[in-house]
Formats: structure tokens, C-alpha cells, sequence
């Protein structure tokens, strides 16, 4: 199933540009993160998605606006594919009350009503019941729509997993599993945590059908991703994606990346997402090099924008601590 | 069901439950043997029968997965009810509970909320030892996000469900064991209950004994076996263990001078300690005497009856304490 | 691999007899059980074994001195068979001081150090991380051991059971993952708690070796378990051996069964483990009546004497409540 | 490690690590990213190397079963060192500490104990936002059968993990997450450490500070500024949260007459609760003024730094507390 090489790109050239110009934001985006990371602009824990852009690029943009997503602690790149403004993002990132969730969630937090993306789980595994409650939600209330979960590799040795999976299957319920194989979780190799390393194998075991991708390839990606999510969406049930990806950056920022070569890091660079599809696009004519130094130069300029917003916004005020705590004690 | 006449704590539960899904086609219930079975404690039976399979729903025994299930459906615009059979099995279910239900509102900045209710089974006294009689209501009761209630009587069974599906936020209702075969009168008041206030079961000058759910009986016997002895208890029903309604707690003892607290939890860290650290903190200049708590002894709940009587607060120790303090130096 | 039907008893009389032998003190002390929970000599919870003997007698009956076994809250007829004295079971039955527990655990709670009997679990799936930690310490001291788990297919839903396998098959331990298919979880069928309904699938998706086993012929199963256990004994991983059988009585003793036909069950007790077998020796003639009824008048007397013993047991003072809870709380 | 060289909190734990694993071939540690990674916190770098991936074993994401496993071990004879990477994880793995670690020994009448070590970290300060910064090990001390300690200084990291390997039954080591870069000597008392009682810091006449953990800096610091107007504060660190050493806490009391307890748990239901409860019932004619409660505020902990500060207990709430009941009504 796996799609490498320079097969020509099947789709027209709108559609092919627009999938590079997300995975670029997401790229720019974070590097831009990493760098106020550095400067103590951005704290807590940050966990970069650098070298995976194929995958929320390729997934999410065949979603609908309909459509519900479910992510990860490493989802700053789906929650801008999904259409959070970068601005509102990036102050978020920063933890000013004009982030998307008033600054409280922070990096591993993004959540917007007006998008359905429903986080940001900071639990491996934590996004998946809930996955299952949205399809469930859906399909009593006769909604043809789709609810999106990614999680990590990792995430499949949970019980979360196993009891999501199955509840999903055994009550056709539409949800698509995203599983970002990046081969490690944290430093821990994929064949130190699963006795199975054929993830498509663990689906079958609930009679969910399951489909592997090169997630590096962000047309592979885009192209299953379109047919799951009408499968999906018919309603006949559950659908398992496996996107075979890699993360070129450490784990979080404080990873001393004891665990992983030097040489099989720079192996994987070379299948990276954004330069392959670049000259992809340049080798088929769709893409000139003025044109994406123009792309490079307005997502640039989006980043750049969302700082400067993040660095303006206000904190949020003291005395509103303890509202949006449900129940509030007394 | 009018006022005045006799039903079960059971009956009354049930009656909550249909009415709820007569109401509000939003509204289902979930959890294992729910169905078929007619639930375990029986509370279920017929729903299934009234309202299908969808809305009646077996689950396999995955309380992490359903749970957030229900979080999730609650997310996705339905008012889900979920029963965890016991407060014992809810332990595998407390991730997402603590992580998601309680944190969503909060962490999304107020953009999501989980109108969410779970009921279980809580407490002890039917001899079925360490794993099968835990008391955790309490124990939930630190949890910022949740509202913890416990019904103790007719009205409260028949009467707790509407206000918390109501709530936008999660609610979390512990029914205890000895009460299900219970039988009483429905008063007039059922109709109005109030989620957010404690409720003077018994007026008294002499003591405030504070308790609930399951003890309020006992407390109620210890009540009268004082009286008896010319002291005149007030009995106070907490009902609403989070956000704890202290003020009625206060008034009483404002006038008593003394309080008496029982709890079915193990003595440590239980629900008593807080309420006596709040009378500490906030009267303890209407103090007479020291304020004790009668709990449970702190072991895992032994088989026999004669162990687990002795673990559990009886009356007899009730009106020791009570003694202890009204008798005593002041 | 199911061997029903009347093929030749492949092994030695004694074995046979010995096989039937097990199967009929399962079977007397639980009939005797549940009368003396109609009486009121036991209590709690009690959780019949009836239809099920095959199982307990077959896989344990192929067991070492040396390993371990792990059962569910269904285990008295492990417990039997695995060498707890049927005296000291009753006792436990009864709560009594002389019991295995010393009357703490009751019915769902037998444990003996002796036989290596590690409970006697409560929580569904609860027994399964505990055999991978038995067999992990068995793999770390190097010695050859089995841990025997017993499980019901209700227990397959919960994450417990798919991290349990995983970390067994990833670790290469040396346990023997027993299921007891009765079909029915509570109320719950099996094709309504698993998408997947052939377990032996399930298990592949660990690459875990697995069998199934008709679960009503004592021989069938003796056979599997005795070569599935050298398999494990010999360090090669994990197995799963799946024992397709049928509960005859209620989930318990507060079960109205109504989530079963009668027909079904009738249709079940033809195959009943214990005629069909004492038919089959009788029919090649390696059981007579006549010593069919001294086996049965001598089990009869044992589970008697085992009432006799119970009967006549003391309580545990109450004074040594607190002693066995471990950092005894000051 | 001789007394009086200056080390790393997190050094201390690593040597105490290090030289349980020298000393006894049973002790092995197991936890995700324990190895290759060398830990979250870096707490176990460079023991891969020493012992082997057999005794530094790493996991999958697997919080139920890996605890589980370790439970097992233990009672297979081995003593583990269980790491579960933060106290929100350890959620998942509740049920097997509760329902199993925490009864065994009771449920099997004293024939079984779990003599398993777990470590994890707690609190907050980070910026790591809702579902990464709970304090729980208050609420974990509400379980009979576990003995839960909170090392705070340099002393107790390098000294506790010897006598709680000893220990028979489970013991739950909390390790602030904020100590872990913290450096002082080793004071000569260390090999000698008292798994069993409280320590009194700083002594003083007019009011006690009770706390523990994370929050001993703090309420030492506050200590420091009341000096400085006049006012002795001593200081106890509880060091044992269960079972409670609540003598040494009176036998303060008793001779300040006034107590503040510092708790970085959220207030209602925090371990404060059970230290002022213990007060009032004990020695309440000792108390000169209220029992004040320094604590979290009760919200999910927000991501800014500025709105975690705020709900987390600072130095000028505990000046503020003291003055209020050293100036007080009296
Ligand atoms: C339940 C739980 N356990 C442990 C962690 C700590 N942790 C955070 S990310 C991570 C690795 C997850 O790996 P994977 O699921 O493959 O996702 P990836 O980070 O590779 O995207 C771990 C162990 C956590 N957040 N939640
Ligand atoms: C975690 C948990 N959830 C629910 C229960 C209540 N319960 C007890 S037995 C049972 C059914 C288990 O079915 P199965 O595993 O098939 O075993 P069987 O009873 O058929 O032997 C249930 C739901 C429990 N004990 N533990
Ligand atoms: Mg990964
Ligand atoms: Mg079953």
C-alpha cells in the first residue's frame, strides 16, 4: 500500500498546493515554536511534529467542516490544518487570554468549538473513548459525519485502545483511527512495545478493515484518507489508517535522544515530507521555485503575524482563575 | 408518580430514569447489563423493553472505554447517562473521569462542557468483602469539575436525576447498597430538589451529627436512642458532597456547639476530615468540644458479618462519640 | 480441535477416574453451597462453577506442584481441584476462622500460599496483570514454571486482558492464558461485548499461540493443557487456550436469567461434562455403577465433612480485625 | 555516598537505586523509558548500563498491567521498583494498587504480601497544565494497606528507598517533580531513615507548620520571614502520609497551641483535611485559634505561569495564615 517514489501527482495542481502550503505552516510554525522555546516565550512541554506534516496535511484536508477531530499532545500541526487561525494558536502557546482556550491549555491543549477539534489529550490513549462518544453521539443523532482520532504507536499498547477499538467496531460507529506509527514513543522502539508489530494485524482482531500508508508521502496519505473517510462516513463502520511516519525532532525538549541513531534520523530526512513533495512538484512542472519562495515567504509572514499577536494579547486576569471549572466549589 | 406514595429507592430510581428518556430523546443510559439483564441492582429493569436497545445500552466490560464514550457523547450533543455497575469498577474508569470529564470545560477555556451523569453502586454491608464494598464517594469529592451527589432517600433518588442531567457539567451520583430495597413515602418536595444544598433532616440543640447516603439512617436511629436520653441531635444530610455545601453545616453547629460526623469511608482521608477541617478553619470559636467522626475502621472490608459490622459505623458508636463530647469537658 | 462425541478415553483408568473424580466434588460442594446460601450459611456473593468442571479438572489436573494458578470470583472448583482442602474451602465459604483466608475473603477471595493459589479475583480481568508478574519473577529466577490464568470471555473487552497479553508474548512469559468461554458475561452475550468473536483470533494479534477446546469434554481439555503447558513450561511464550463451555446455573444468586433461554440452557446440559463423561467410561467399560456411587458417596462424605468442619469452626475474634492490612494506619 | 557531599535530589534517588540493585539480586526497576531513555526525569541514567535491560526494564505504554506485573512479581519473589512516570498516569493503574496491592494481604489472611516499591512523580510548578500537574498522593493516603511516602529532602531521597524495599507490603514513594534539580548535603542521618515517623525542620514556639513534599521549601521560607517579625515557626515535614505519624504533628501543637498545614493538593479532601481533623479530635483543647489550611486552589491547574502560581500555595499565603491566628482571636 505504501506509495513512495515520483509517481506523477494525481490530483490538480490547487489541491497539490494547497497540501504543501499546510504542510509548510505547520513546519514554519514550529520551528518558529522551538525557537521561543528557546528564548522562554513558550514553556511547559512542547512536542514538535516536524518531519510528520504528511500525515494531519494529508488526513485532515480530506475531512469536512461537519467532521470531528481528536489529537495528541503533538497536534499543533492538526489544529492548523483544521483552521485555527496561527494567530490564535500561537497565543495559546504562549498562554494569553486570547488563545484559543484563553491561555489555559497551552501547547498540548488546543481545542475549538467552531472547528470540532476536541484537543489535545495530554493522556496516551485519552482522546479515544472519546472519539468513540463523538461517533456515538453522531450516529444516534442520525449525523452522517466522521470523527477523526490520531494517536500515537505508543497509544496501542494501552487498554484505551484496545476497549475503544472494540466498542467502535461492535457498535459500527464512525470513527477513523489515525495511528501516527513514528516508531518510537518517547524513546521506546515500536518492537519494545508491541509483541505484534503489524498494527493493521491488531485491527483485524475487532473486524475493523485497516489500510498502511507512506506517511511521508502526503498524497499517499490524502488519497486513503479521502476513501477511508467516505467508507467511514457511509456509515458501515469503523476504519483503521496507519500512517508510517518519523519524527525528526526529539521526543519533547528536554529529550537528550539516547535511544535512536544519529544515521537512521538523517535516513529518514531524506524521505522528509515537504522537500520530496517540493521537488516532486517542481520535477511534474506544477511548482516553480519563485512560486514556493512566495508560498515560503506569506506562511512566513502568517507565523511572524501570530507572534506578534501572541506577544500583544493580554494575560488573562487573576480573578477569572476559577471560572470554567463546572461545578464550582464552594 | 405523585407524592405520598410508598415506593422503593429502586422504584424511585427508576421512575427518575424513565421519565428523564420520556422527556429528552437525548437522553440514554449505558452501562454494563443495563439491558437484558435488567441491571444489576435491578434499577434498569423494563427500560430496555420502553426504550431499545439504543437507548438502553449493554456494554462489554470496558468501564475506561465507555465511560469516556459517554464523555464523548456528551460532547457530541446527547445527555448520556452511564452506570458503572459499582464504585469498585470505577477505578478503571477514573482517567478519563479525573483527565476529561473534569478538566474539558476548563482546559477548551470554556468552549466545551460534558453534561455527563454516572451513577453507581457505593458502600458496604452486604458481606462481599475487600474488592466489592468500597466507599470512594468521598474520595471523588476532591476532584475540582465534578458535582458528587448522594441520594439517601426516596425524594433524593426520585428527584437528583433531572437537576443533574440539567447541569452542563459532569455529575457524578453514588447510590449505596443497603438502600436499593428501602422503601418510604414520596413527599411533596421531591419535584423541587436543589443539587446544591445539604437538608436538616432532624432538628436538635445538642449536637449536629453530619452525614449521608448511606449512614443518614443510622444517624437518624443514633438521633432518636439520644433523644431518649435527653440529648437532642440534629441530623444533617451533606447530599452534595462536592461542591460541599458547608454553610449548612456551619449554622447548625453555630448552634450546637458540637459535631459528629460519619462517614462510611475509611477514617483517614475521608470526606469527614474535610468537613471537620472546615468547621475548624471557619467556627471554631463556636466550638465546645472536640469534633469526632465515626468511619470506618481502616482495613479492607472483611467477609464475615461480625468483621464487617465491626469495620462499619454503628449506631452504638455513634452514640458513644456523641456521648464523648456532650458529657465531656467543656 | 473440538473432540466431541465418544471417541476412546485415550488415557489410563486411574487417570480417567481421577479426572471424574474432580469433576464430582466441583459438583457436590457446589450444590452443597448453594444450599447452604438458601440457608443462609453463606453469604455475599456466590458465583456457581455447575457446567464448568471440565475446565478446572482438565487443565489444572495437567498442572505441576511447582506452578501457579490465578482464578476468577468463579473459583471454587479451581480451588478444589488445585488441592485446597474442601474442609478449609467451606470454612472460607462460611467466613469462618479456620478457612483458607481465615474467613476474610469468602467465595470470591480463596488464595492458598501451599498450592501456589494466587485468588480468587473479584474485578474482571483483575487476575491477568498479576500472572504476568508471577511469570516474569519465574523467568528472572530461571525457573521453569507455569502460571496458569483463568478468565472469563467477558474479561477479553478490558484493557487489562490486551495489555496483560501483550507485555506476556513481548517478554516471552511463561503463561498460560486460560479463557472460559461460557458465552454469556453477566447478561451479556459474546456477540454483543466482541466485535471479533473468535478469540483465537484475538490472540493472534499478540502472536500468541492459541487453541480451542471443547470445553465440556474433560479429555479435550486435559489433552490441550497438558501439551499447551509444556509449551510454556519450556520457555517458548505464552498460550492461549480457549475452553468453549456453558454455566448451567445463574450468574449468581441474585440472577433472574433473563437474558437466555431456558431451551438454550436445556439444549447445553445434554453436553454436560460430568454424565457425558461417566457415560463414555461406562460405555467402554472403565466405570461400572456400582463404583460410580462409592465415588459418589465418598465425595458426597468429603463435601459433608467439609460442612461439618465449617459448622463447627470459631469466628475470628474481632480483636485481630486490624492485623493482615499491611502499614497499619496509626 | 558518604555524608556531606553536596548531590542532586535526583542524584540521591539514582544512588539509592543503584545501591538496592547491588545489594539484592531481586530488586529490578520497571517503568516506561526507564532505560534507553534513562528516565523522564533522568532519575535512572546510565543503570541500563550497569544492570542490563533484564533488572532496567523498560515498557510499553501500559500503566495497568506493568503496575499489575509488579504486584506479581512480588509475590513471586522478587522485589520490584515499579516507576510510573507521573502521578496522572498512575490513574490507569489504580485498580491494581487499590483492588489488589492494597488488599492481598488481607484478602489471603496474611498468607500473601506484595512487597513492591512504586515510585512516581507528583505536583505541580511546570506550566504542564490540567492533566499533567495533579498532586494526588494525599488522596492516594486515603488506602489502607499502602504506606505512601513523600521524600522532600536530599536525606530522605538517597535514604527511604532502603527501608521501603524492607517493607513487606506496597509502599508509594511521591517525588516532587520540583525537587528533582534541587542540591544539598547528605546529612549523617540518612542511612538511618525512619520510614515510619514525621520530622520536625525548624523548631519554633508559636505556631506549626505541617506539611510535606514539595511544599517543605516553601513553608521552611515562610518559616524564615516570620523570624523576621518576631514570630517561631516550626516546621514539620510529614515525610510518611500514611499511616499519618500524627503524634509528632500534636506534640507540636500541644506546645504552639496553633497549627497552619501547607498542602499543594487541592484544598477539599486534601490530606490537610485529615492533619486539621486529627487535630480537632485529639488535641482540641490545645488550639488556640483555627486550624489553617494553606492549599491548592480548587481548579484544574492552568497552563500560564502566572495563573499556576496563583492556584498553587505560596510563601505570603502561609505568612498570611499565620498572622491571621498568631494576631487572632485568642
Ligand atoms: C498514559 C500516559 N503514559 C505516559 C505518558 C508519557 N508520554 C507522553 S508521550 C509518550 C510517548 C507516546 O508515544 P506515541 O503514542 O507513539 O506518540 P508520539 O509521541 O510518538 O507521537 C509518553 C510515554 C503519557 N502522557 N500518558
Ligand atoms: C471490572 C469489573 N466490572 C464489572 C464486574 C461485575 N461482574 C462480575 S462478573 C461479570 C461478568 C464476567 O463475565 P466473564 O468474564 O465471562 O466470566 P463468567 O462470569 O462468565 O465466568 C461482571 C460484569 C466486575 N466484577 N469487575
Ligand atoms: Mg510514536
Ligand atoms: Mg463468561
Amino acid at each position: 500500500m505504501s506509495h513512495t517514489g515520483v509517481y506523477p501527482v494525481p490530483c490538480d495542481r490547487a489541491v497539490a498546493f494547497e497540501l504543501l502550503r499546510q504542510m509548510l505552516r505547520i513546519r514554519r510554525f514550529e520551528e518558529k515554536c522551538a525557537e521561543l522555546y528557546g528564548a522562554g516565550r513558550i514553556r511547559g512541554f512542547l512536542h514538535l511534529y516536524i518531519g510528520e506534516e504528511a500525515v494531519a496535511a494529508g488526513v485532515i484536508g480530506a475531512l469536512k467542516p461537519e467532521d470531528a477531530v481528536i489529537a495528541t499532545y503533538r497536534e499543533h500541526g492538526h489544529a492548523l490544518v483544521r483552521g485555527i487561525p496561527a494567530d490564535v494558536l500561537m497565543a495559546e502557546m504562549y498562554g494569553k487570554r486570547t488563545g484559543c482556550c484563553r491561555g489555559r491549555g497551552g501547547s498540548m491543549h488546543l481545542f475549538d468549538a467552531a472547528t470540532r477539534f476536541y484537543g489535545g489529550n495530554a493522556i496516551v490513549g485519552g482522546g479515544l473513548p472519546l472519539a468513540v462518544g463523538l461517533a456515538l453521539a453522531d450516529r444516534m443523532q442520525g449525523l452522517a459525519r466522521v470523527t477523526c482520532c490520531f494517536f500515537g504507536e505508543g497509544a496501542i499498547a494501552e487498554g484505551a485502545f484496545h476497549e475503544s477499538m472494540n466498542l467502535a467496531a461492535l457498535w459500527n460507529l464512525p470513527v477513523l483511527f489515525c495511528c501516527e506509527n513514528n516508531l518510537y514513543a518517547m524513546g521506546t522502539a515500536l518492537g519494545r512495545s508491541q509483541s505484534q508489530v503489524d498494527l493493521c494485524a491488531k485491527a483485524a482482531s475487532y473486524r475493523i478493515p485497516a489500510r498502511r500508508v507512506d506517511g511521508m508521502d502526503v498524497i499517499a496519505v490524502s488519497e486513503a484518507a479521502h476513501s477511508v473517510a467516505e467508507h467511514v462516513r457511509s456509515g458501515i463502520g469503523p476504519y483503521f489508517l496507519e500512517m508510517q511516519t518519523y519524527r525528526f525532532r526529539a521526543h519533547s525538549m528536554f529529550d537528550p535522544e539516547l535511544y535512536r541513531d544519529k544515521a537512521e534520523v538523517e535516513e529518514w530526512k531524506k524521505r522528509g515530507p515537504l522537500h520530496t513533495f517540493t521537488d516532486r512538484l517542481k520535477g511534474q512542472g506544477l511548482l516553480s521555485e519563485e512560486e514556493f519562495q512566495a508560498l515560503d515567504a506569506e506562511v512566513t509572514r502568517e507565523v511572524q503575524a501570530a507572534v506578534d499577536f501572541a506577544e500583544a494579547a493580554e494575560w488573562e486576569p487573576l480573578e477569572s482563575l476559577a471560572s470554567e471549572v463546572g461545578a464550582v466549589s464552594s | 408518580m405523585s407524592a405520598g406514595a410508598t415506593i422503593s429507592y429502586r422504584e424511585a430510581l427508576r421512575q427518575a430514569l424513565r421519565e428523564a428518556m420520556q422527556r429528552d430523546p437525548r437522553v440514554f443510559l449505558m452501562g454494563e447489563d443495563v439491558g437484558r439483564y435488567g441491571g444489576t441492582y435491578a434499577v434498569s429493569k423494563g427500560l430496555l423493553e420502553e426504550f431499545g436497545p439504543d437507548r438502553v445500552r449493554d456494554t462489554p466490560l470496558s468501564e475506561l472505554a465507555f465511560v469516556g464514550a459517554g464523555i464523548g457523547a456528551a460532547l457530541g450533543g446527547m445527555r448520556p447517562i452511564v452506570e458503572i455497575m459499582t464504585v469498585n469498577f470505577s477505578l478503571l474508569a477514573l482517567d478519563q473521569i479525573i483527565n476529561n470529564a473534569a478538566t474539558l470545560r476548563h482546559m477548551s477555556g470554556g468552549q466545551f462542557s460534558v453534561p455527563l451523569v454516572i451513577r453507581m453502586a457505593t458502600g458496604a454491608g452486604r458481606q462481599l468483602a475487600a474488592q466489592h464494598s468500597h466507599s470512594l464517594e468521598g474520595w471523588y469529592a476532591h476532584i475540582p469539575g465534578l458535582r458528587i451527589l448522594a441520594p439517601a432517600t426516596i425524594d433524593d433518588a426520585r428527584g437528583m436525576l433531572a437537576p443533574a442531567l440539567a447541569d452542563p457539567d459532569p455529575v457524578l451520583i453514588f447510590e449505596h447498597v443497603q438502600l436499593y430495597n428501602t422503601e418510604g413515602a414520596l413527599s411533596d418536595a421531591w419535584q423541587a430538589t436543589d443539587i446544591r444544598r445539604a437538608r436538616v433532616h432532624r432538628a436538635g440543640r445538642d449536637v449536629s451529627l453530619v452525614t449521608y447516603g448511606g449512614s443518614l439512617g443510622k444517624a437518624l436511629l443514633a438521633a432518636e436512642r439520644l433523644a431518649g436520653e435527653g440529648i437532642e441531635a440534629e441530623v444533617i444530610d451533606l447530599r452534595v458532597l462536592r461542591p460541599l455545601d458547608a454553610e449548612t453545616v456551619f449554622e447548625s453547629v453555630r448552634r450546637t456547639h458540637r459535631a459528629v460526623i460519619i462517614d462510611e469511608g475509611w477514617r483517614s482521608g475521608s470526606l469527614s476530615a474535610e468537613v471537620s477541617a472546615r468547621i475548624a478553619e471557619s467556627i471554631f470559636y463556636s466550638l465546645d468540644a472536640p469534633v469526632l467522626r465515626v468511619c470506618s475502621e481502616e482495613v479492607p472490608v472483611p467477609y464475615p458479618k461480625h468483621l464487617e459490622d465491626a469495620v462499619l459505623p454503628q449506631v452504638p458508636d455513634i452514640v458513644a462519640a456523641v456521648k464523648e463530647i456532650v458529657s465531656g469537658h467543656d
